[in-house]
């Protein structure tokens, strides 16, 4: 049963209600039923001759302005709107189940086993360039950030996972990844590696490496640009 | 309902002027709603309540009705036929006094019962109007006539499991790891490499000179040592057969010397073993 | 030119404004911009948490009573409508309703007044059978629907009004139906039924009743298949 049953409208609380001139009410009607703006004329055409319209709308439009509908006016013509800074209500978050792909996995691997880590080290273990656009996915996700810069030339940036990363994957930290041996027992990789074959114990250890160092202002604005999309690799 | 039951008799009964085989009508798409809609309406007749009618007499004006359609040769529909033969067991009954303790229920429960039904018919008809007259959605009340759409904004949920994530870098080094296995094994000098740093070397090898020291100078990976050895080896045997080279080696595993030949000999010198 | 555009608000008119609280804002915002009736749980999740829906519902409800725009409840939702009394003022906007016919009408407020109910039943209390072509238009219009089966030989869909049903009629719930009282209190609803027919009230509360189990998969198309028109009483 609904809490609605026990209502009935109280009376006293709009004292002012009997002395609300009646146009205003076929005003506020005829503008919510209808199914676009009204201009004057036509709002003029359908209320009882003799109307004031001028008067009429004034009033609306002053009575509901600070209410969450408005009476504005569009063009010539007039409409009750939402009020402009109630649009976050209007809006609803729809989640949508999205794939990851191949070489978005392969890379966020990659960054988690071996972090920190460059953008040219990524595509030299991918054995294929153009990790830029995969990046920027990733950063878009917000499962990596870069986390200073490589001692070297060029100055490369130096990426590692983060919490939401941790998070995503159910880890407590990155300990937690298996090494090797527990890869090989998974069965995920099969006897075919190459002696001194090894997998790194990834560290998110935020304190920056010896070969490191910290990024400067603006570098994080540069690496969070949007993706061209041409570079995308999906 | 403004005609009476007895108009639309009238009604039926002048309407078909045709020849008598010709198909008969159907009486309910006539304006009957059904036997007890029928019913209803001849009670009406009666002017009285519902509840105080005479069943008995609405039984005789319904069997009449029935008659006169028959008469007309028009088809009726199997649920007047079936109203008709209960009313005509239903009069009997009435109109017979009623053997004490007889079998199921009295004529006058029947009777009843019929009342009843007539009545709950009537009513749930006053229910409809009563329906019908409230302000209808869309002809009397309206609502927004230029909704708002509420915006979507679509987030997306990556579904990537700690599973996939693992694949993925398994699938990934282990195809490296393969790769590099293959790529090391391209690393030999081919003979045509050989003979190339060769054919360098005898330009300023006018001397004696141990070949060893300048594939050590040109092959930095020790691992390629054996390979520039065998392929330069091979080499120089081909060379010094064209007559382009001498060779010389003292023993077994010695250093082995060579130099440029000046001038072509009609017989080789290729070094003793 | 339009008069509109000298218009400002005027301040002064409302010295309440201030007062009125921001849940009424979100509330009237949302319900205005809606198309369709928002139930209370929809309201909730969109409104601040802490919010008390009773009372900003019931506050709107009697603000807007005197408006020409109302505040309604059908069922467990809420709309903005327009008052009753004005339907002289927007014969603009009126679409002319499909007539229903007397069968299509008569069987309509048997669901109504006697819900859950079955085609038999109908057919009992209407004293004709071929109730199944008013029941295919009801249901493609879309003011019934199948809401189980009874408990009974032949197990029998049983039918109840929808929410659709009372947004048209403007019934708040179905204890709002026109001379309830009165036909119930005429006995006219419990007299010699069939077994299990002795509804006290008409409910089209969704829990099925004892005498009802649910329907199966497969059961709803089968009732919402398209009508055959050789069946269609109109």
């Amino acid at each position: 049963m609904s809490l609605a049953e026990e209502f009935t409208p109280v009376e006293d609380d709009e004292p002012d209600a009997q002395a609300r001139p009646e146009e205003l009410r076929l005003l506020e009607a005829l503008l919510f039923a209808a199914g676009e703006p009204l201009d004057e004329k036509a709002l003029a055409d359908r209320m009882p001759s003799g109307t004031d319209l001028r008067t009429a709308l004034r009033r609306l439009q002053t009575e509901y302005a600070p209410r969450g509908v408005n009476l504005v006016r569009i063009g010539n013509k007039w409409a009750f709107r939402t009020a402009n800074d109630l649009a976050w209500l209007l809006t609803h978050e729809a989640i949508q189940p999205k794939k990851l792909s191949r070489a978005a996995l392969e890379t966020l691997a990659i960054i988690a086993y071996h972090q920190p880590v460059t953008r040219a080290e990524i595509e030299e273990i991918r054995g294929i360039s153009g990790a830029k656009g995969t990046l920027d996915v990733l950063l878009e996700i917000g499962w990596i950030r870069p986390r200073g810069r490589r001692k070297a030339p060029g100055r490369p940036i130096t990426y590692s996972t983060n919490e939401a990363f941790l998070s995503h994957f159910g880890l407590e930290s990155l300990t937690d990844l298996p090494g090797l041996d527990e890869l090989k027992g998974a069965g995920l990789f099969d006897g075919s590696l190459p002696a001194g074959f090894n997998v790194p114990m990834p560290s998110d250890d935020p304190a920056l490496r010896e070969d490191e160092e910290p990024l400067e202002e603006g570098d994080l604005d540069l690496t969070l640009a949007p993706r061209s999309d041409g570079e995308e690799e999906e | 309902m403004t005609d009476t039951g007895s108009a639309e008799i009238v009604a039926l009964a002048a309407e078909p002027e045709r020849a008598a085989d010709e198909p008969a009508l159907i009486v309910d798409v006539e304006g009957f709603e059904g036997p007890l809609d029928l019913l209803l309406r001849l009670a009406r007749e009666q002017k009285v309540d519902l509840a105080k009618i005479s069943i008995l007499a609405l039984a005789d004006q319904y069997l009449t009705f029935i008659e006169e359609a028959r008469r007309l040769r028009l088809e009726l529909a199997a649920d007047y036929l079936v109203m008709a033969a209960w009313l005509a067991y239903l009069k009997s009954r009435l109109l017979l006094p009623e053997p004490p303790g007889g079998p199921g229920e009295s004529a006058a429960d029947l009777a009843n019962a019929l009342a009843l039904r007539l009545q709950r018919l009537e009513a749930i008809r006053l229910a409809a109007k009563r329906l019908l007259e409230r302000p209808q959605l869309g002809r009397d009340v309206f609502q927004r006539g230029a909704p708002e759409p509420i915006n979507e904004i679509k987030r997306p949920q990556w579904s990537a499991t700690l599973y996939d994530l693992l694949t993925a870098y398994a699938r990934e080094r282990q195809k490296q790891a393969l790769a590099r296995v293959r790529l090391t094994t391209r690393k030999v000098w081919s003979l045509a490499d050989a003979r190339a740093i060769l054919e360098r070397l005898v330009e300023v090898a006018t001397e004696w000179t141990a070949i060893d020291q300048y594939l050590i100078e040109y092959v930095v990976e020790p691992s390629m040592r054996a390979t520039a050895l065998a392929s330069s080896l091979a080499a120089s045997l081909e060379m010094a057969r064209e007559g382009q080279l001498e060779l010389q080696q003292a023993t077994a595993f010695a250093p082995l010397y060579m130099r440029r030949r000046s001038a072509p000999v009609p017989d080789g010198t290729v070094g003793q073993s």
